[in-house]
């Protein structure tokens, strides 16, 4: 869990989003902060959505059709940059957000998770916050 | 080359518990970085101004604050990036 | 008498406001009374001159701007709260009337409602 | 708009939940009041889901096994009592809750309302603010 | 018969703006009632006591704060819902 | 060094404590030197006797019992926070270390987290 400088080889992040959207702004925030980090020549070795935060990987978000999709703007910058997007598999099955295996393991009658967002444990998040240079969160606001 | 001890990102407006829990933390060598909701203590905390203080720009904008005389340097998220690095140890608040 | 919704939220951080003002326009909609009031941190939906390009957001302040055409009656700010936040006339929207947010003012409405 | 004393005839409730279970307390503090509105004899007109407010009638909400469902808990007594949830389709879409009308409308892989939740516009709740004898709303604390 | 003039249904801490945002409206008539986190204005908050308060005895007992000899009347759910029907109006914050 | 969790929010009205917790005990699970920090309202986290069978919620007293067991360094409470919310050492439940939330607090750790 020691920081490396930022002179260092390789600068790397673990982003986690906290707030859903469309109920905060953590996940705009956090993908314009996303977008300069991999714009700087740094690398995002993860993004973890945690809390209310695991509503941005929902597939059935409708936006108005003058409004931002932050879900689909998400999905595209994960495909674009190869990195791996985590929703906490504790917060997303209390907030009824699903993949194909929970869905069997609980017999659910759908599944909501878009792709290229997955479902893992809080290990991905400690290793991130010991992996990455820098581990940076984005809460709801208020 | 640290200079910067620890930067804190404040997103919650100045009536926010959090605000305040945030500034009675600030150290000598610390910096505050005002994002979302956060930019509004530039108009009603009179406690920032102690420490170096920087506003993220597209959030003043929307908040009708970018012409304002602030105390604070405006950054964009290049910017913001940046200062993450700087610093030893970064906390959201 | 009539309703009251109540915005103490500045706009953009949080989707709450933009939820309450929907719930003026839709009470409008069916001709019932009805009046705003921002108050705390909500006062800052009233400033001039909101750009939201960068953020990729819908302007609240065009939102609210169409609130008299919708029939909202009154477009409320608490007096103590535009202080704190340091918006003065000039720096406000155009038919916004100060009050205090006091046991009198919310007397003079049937219900009072937050939207979150 | 105006308000019926408690002698009245018939006394009525519209509930309004705005909070998110797992992230609030709202929905199981509104689960307490509304039963016991119907414990001493009065009516429910109907309960409206608005905000985050709409992830209560998710259809695909697991609970630990030691924790109570509370999509479920709320299910149960509108079906129980006969009273109408109603998810704001605004609010909902947003979310990423759906019916199957609106899967087909935009397209969607799945739809998650819990039944006998269902979806309809804030036109709903102006109704029951006008015709309920009290409105009273369940936020979020915090 | 409404003796009771608004009815305060307050569910925030009392470092939340919205609880102090609750204390400046009320009125002579009116009452609050706690529920939720705002129970901790019971031990928190000085402003409270000017006004009939009343507490609700579930969420009293979650925070441990039962057995304490609180300036409140504790009250259960079938109590809370005559209380909304005693007031002529009643306001959650 | 080590990371620090910290909570400010009482129990059972949110989450968001309920959320921290579980990241405290996942870092002590892989062995990372962690300790809970409780501050603001959250101190409300440490009151003894809490009974929350009428909420229908999980005792988080018992939760945090278990800190020790799952193998957090200390449970630390702001001082100013516990006075402010009238809780002294019999009320509060056993083994929380006394502290002054600041920015020498702070810097002891490399991380600082909050749930949400």
């Amino acid at each position: 869990m020691t920081h490396s400088t930022p002179d260092s080889e390789k600068t790397s992040f673990t982003l986690v989003i906290t707030g859903a959207p469309y109920s905060s702004q953590a996940p705009q925030t956090a993908l314009s902060f996303a977008k300069a980090t991999v714009a700087a020549g740094h690398t995002i070795d993860r993004v973890f959505l945690y809390g209310d935060g695991v509503h941005l990987a929902s597939a059935l978000v409708t936006a108005p059709s003058d409004e931002t999709h932050w879900p689909k703007q998400w999905a595209a910058f994960l495909e674009e940059h190869e990195v791996p997007g985590v929703a906490c598999i504790a917060s997303a099955l209390r907030r009824g957000l699903v993949d194909s295996h929970e869905q069997k393991r609980y017999q659910l009658g759908a599944n909501n998770l878009l792709a290229p967002f997955a479902i893992a444990g809080l290990g991905e998040w400690v290793e991130g916050s010991i992996k990455s240079t820098r581990t940076i969160y984005f809460h709801a606001g208020a | 080359m640290n200079q910067l001890h620890t930067l804190h990102i404040l997103n919650k407006t100045p009536d926010h518990p959090r605000f305040s829990e945030c500034l009675g933390t600030l150290g000598p060598d610390d910096a505050v970085a005002l994002t979302e909701n956060g930019v509004l203590g530039l108009v009603a905390s009179k406690a920032l101004g102690l420490v170096q203080t920087y506003a993220l720009e597209s959030d003043l904008s929307a908040r009708g604050l970018s012409d304002d005389n602030l105390e604070a340097a405006t950054i964009d998220y290049s910017e913001l990036v940046n200062l993450t690095l700087q610093a030893e140890r970064v906390i959201s608040w | 008498m009539g309703m009251l919704i109540i915005i103490d939220q500045p706009p953009y951080g949080t989707w709450a406001g933009r939820e309450a003002l929907d719930m003026a326009f839709a009470l409008a909609a069916f001709d019932q009374p009805t009046s705003l009031l921002f108050t705390g941190a909500g006062v800052n939906w009233l400033r001039k001159a909101q750009d939201t390009a960068d953020i990729e957001q819908k302007s609240l302040e065009k939102n609210l701007a169409a609130a008299p055409i919708f029939g909202i009656e009154a477009i409320l700010a608490d007096r103590t709260a535009c202080q704190r936040y340091n918006l003065n006339s000039e720096a406000m929207i155009d038919g916004v009337q100060l009050t205090n947010a006091s046991a009198d003012l919310l007397g003079q409405y049937s219900q009072t409602a937050f939207a979150g």
